[in-house]
């Protein structure tokens, strides 16, 4: 197996990045965009027999190609079990039986605490609107960890969110018990620049590891707080030529 | 007029009529509307006929309010939206909904906002006849704060406090179902989504389905809504488009992709709705 | 030994085993063990298993212990009880059960006694990581009155009192199903009651299926039970007997029949037990 | 159509009055034994459309034969619907979507509250066991009204309960809204020799109609309270062949 070609795109070493941080799950609980093409590229990659559950009601999706939206056919079609949307909630999420809840987000503050809801925009507009929660809250709350892709930018990587939709890691170590969160909670914010993880003894997200090619210094700049490095900051694999023709494969499908 | 609720009595059974006549009965000013639907299954035709109507100042409910709440919400229909995830899936934002929201056109929009494990358990509260339903859930979020619809309470056995949601029971649910046979029994299947909940929380239940047949055959992830459950059911072949119904039609995603330069303009959008609703009767009369 | 629960973890799927070995690693001196199934798919010869193996002071859960709980009663194995309606269906009383609540033989049998919608409702919140349910039950009754695992709740909403009980999880469920897969996917149909609760509830699961099959054919009312939220499969044809296995077997209402003068003597049902469960392995194993 | 023959058994007698209280019932929650038998007596006579309702799951149920148990394979295949047991309990049964309740006892006060749990043997034995509640509290608290079928005697027909398992009108009318039960209540008691009703001021049961041939003091010696008989007692119409045929056929399937 060779390298990958030079023309691997930010957005691809994301991805791929993101579904190799599903090399050890057994279940997964997919939101749609990002995470989706990450965790069905984990299928066709590093674990095949990752079962992808989606909060429409499918679970153990195999979806021959990416689906546009968490409702498509091919979901339920080619799930093992489909669910109501309830019992999804109820039985599988909430009972902590689901391994990774894999996120996107509009904004993550340094404790990866997620804004879905409302961003302001100054003082002489009003605030930009959202779509909302959706599963997220109870994803981040009670899955066994969290997962969150999302493209690296001052406008996404911010010092205050204006809304808290979903918990993080709160104010830091410890909050997600103090709160009666089950879950471990977010343990990777992967970009198109690099990889994120909590501080062990604060919970802050500090940079871990960049993309090649990519410096810490570009990392800092788009991200809106002063974003600190781990004491060793590693790069990312390149990706492999199966890992870029799969992914290629799955998002031209 | 048919006035029947979910204790339905002796005798009743779903009447099956023209979805104008059925809109027109069921579907009433001010009332609150859940038309629910997980991507699959949503009910266009019923909610275009409700704008054809003229039907007004209604609150609307709906985990996933998309394009079809963005094309209500814009017509100036909507005064509050009870709701968890409100985007057009795939593509982006609902600019109409937006536009309600940041700028108060054409009206005022207030909302009632939850996750959607909350409003799932607000359906299955309804549903059950039960004033609240408790869950894990909202702890440490902003989502809490404000709304009259999100509390606490205390486990009597451990001592634990838990989310508690209000029920939601609609005044009216409308579906769409893939069959129904002449005594109204409904039968859909695939991703079938919170509609079992929303049905069974409701006063009246308008079902439109892509066809009658004379025998609803049992089949994988079949779910049946037994025609007592049920007030109308419409005959609409197509009515979920540009959802998709299984076994029927598929998504048609280019509808979807379309809909965001349409609605990004006030105008544009006024032109759109005037063009392919309010001067369009076809589609939904049979 | 495979030490697997709800939570289960990366690599883990239902390991497909003899029922002996089965029985030995997951059922455990000391456990709440619920076996479910309503008339249909009782697991009959997993708790013949579970008697030869003198696996004992249980507590055992069940909404409508039968004929099977008699006899785990009557072998003398069980401490407490959990239940809502106890009787031989279509027959009359459970005598062995009778006679331990009665008069202590062989062994004095605690009582947490519900009603059915209270036990589905403590299933369901065992199910839901839930520490309570909360239904509108038990009022006005003397069910309440005395039990550790009802209380009450107020809704937070209307201020009405409502009835809460305690969920429960047991340490093993045992379930009969139709099929599994090599990957231990289950499959049943038919009227499959409270057992995918009860299941999603336990610690550790058991099934025992009719057939191994190659492939899982969807089919009109089936449930499936992912095989990563199953611990262990045994292939146990006939495993439901006397009760049934809607497509592979018709209940034997004699055998129920017989059961009623067996039951009502305590040496005839010793000598029974000894007959046909304690000397007898064939039907277990494979 | 001609009368009944001579030969109608007073259990017959019961059944087919309890089937002819179910005319005006769309949907009917059934128990087991003497209700199932009335309730799919009445399908095949007066009331071809009820719906039958099992706790087991079965919505729409129309067997063949009388189903020994709530959980004959039966039920299942001819239903319009299966549910899980908590669905039917909670969607179908406490949101007070079902018409009638169909109960048997193995006790009744006479305010036809009822004892299925235990039941006192004196001072020398220790009390009986009975199987319990199963379905039957909650199908008293939350149907439109309930109708109760059984046997006449004194054994059954007590002065005071030995243990309330489901209540009927508590100690009187105005009981059940302040206990905040839903439905009407008991609003019938059919035995072997009559048919009792709640007093409407009192809501205490009384004799109402006899069958044919039976007394009112086979009825006030049957009954373990002063028994009370309404100002006018009727008599109730003789089977007639057509019902005779159809429960006899019911039975002997």
């Amino acid at each position: 197996m060779t390298d990958a070609p030079e023309s691997a795109s930010p957005d691809e070493l994301m991805t791929v990045n993101a579904a190799r941080a599903l090399a050890g799950a057994r279940t997964c609980f997919v939101g749609i965009g990002l995470p989706s093409a990450a965790a069905n590229l984990a299928r066709r990659t590093i674990r095949p027999d990752l079962v992808l559950i989606y909060e429409s009601g499918a679970v153990g999706a195999k979806p021959a190609r990416l689906p546009l939206s968490i409702g498509d056919g091919e979901l339920a079609e080619t799930a093992d079990a489909v669910v109501s949307v309830p019992e999804m909630f109820n039985y599988w999420l909430q009972a902590g039986r689901i391994d990774v809840g894999f996120l996107g987000a509009a904004q993550i503050d340094r404790y990866a605490n997620i804004n879905t809801t409302t961003v302001g925009r100054g003082p002489d507009r009003p605030a930009s609107r959202l779509p909302g929660a959706g599963g997220a809250p109870e994803i981040a709350a009670g899955c066994g960890e969290v997962l969150i892709v999302l493209r690296h930018s001052t406008r996404n990587f911010v010092d205050r969110l204006h809304f808290v939709t979903s918990v993080g890691h709160g104010t830091g170590r410890g909050d997600r018990e103090r709160l009666g969160l089950r879950g471990r909670g977010p343990v990777a914010v992967i970009t198109d620049l690099g990889v994120l993880r909590p501080d062990p003894e604060t919970a802050e997200f500090v940079l871990t590891e960049l993309h090649p090619g990519v410096t810490a210094e570009q990392a800092r700049a788009a991200t809106g707080w002063p974003l600190r490095t781990a004491a060793h900051v590693g790069t990312t694999a390149p990706p492999t030529a199966a890992e870029l023709t799969a992914l290629r494969a799955l998002t031209n499908a | 007029m048919i006035r029947r609720g979910a204790k339905a009595r002796a005798g009743d059974v779903a009447d099956i009529r023209p979805l104008p006549e059925a809109v027109a009965d069921l579907v009433r000013d001010g009332d609150t509307v859940a038309m629910e639907g997980f991507t699959h299954l949503i009910p266009f035709a019923a909610a275009h006929e409700v704008i054809r109507q003229g039907v007004t100042d209604l609150t609307l409910a709906r985990m996933t309010p998309d394009v079809i709440y963005d094309q209500l919400i814009g017509a100036g229909l909507v005064k509050k939206l009870i709701f968890s995830w409100g985007g057009n899936p795939g593509v982006g934002s609902l600019h109409r909904f937006r536009d309600a929201v940041e700028n108060g056109w054409p009206r005022p929009l207030e909302l009632d906002e939850h996750s959607h494990a909350g409003m799932a358990n607000r359906y299955v509260a309804g549903a059950s006849g039960l004033p609240f339903a408790v869950l894990r859930g909202y702890r440490g979020t902003d989502l809490a704060c404000g709304s009259g619809t999100i509390s606490t309470v205390t486990c009597p056995f451990t001592g634990e406090e838990l989310a508690a949601v209000a029920a939601l029971n609609p005044d009216v649910t409308v579906i769409h179902a893939q069959q129904a046979d002449r005594d109204g029994n409904v039968l859909m299947w695939g991703l079938t989504g919170v509609q079992k909940e929303a049905v069974l929380a409701a006063g009246r239940v308008l079902v439109t389905v892509e066809e009658i047949v004379d025998e609803l055959v049992p089949r994988p992830g079949g779910v049946v809504l037994p025609g007592w459950a049920v007030t109308a059911v419409a005959e609409v072949p197509g009515g979920a488009h540009p959802s998709y119904a299984a076994g029927y039609s598929v998504r048609d995603n280019d509808y979807y992709q379309a809909w965001d330069p349409i609605s990004r303009d006030r105008e544009r959008f006024t032109a759109w709705l005037r063009r392919n609703v309010l001067d369009r009767e076809g589609a939904a009369t049979r």
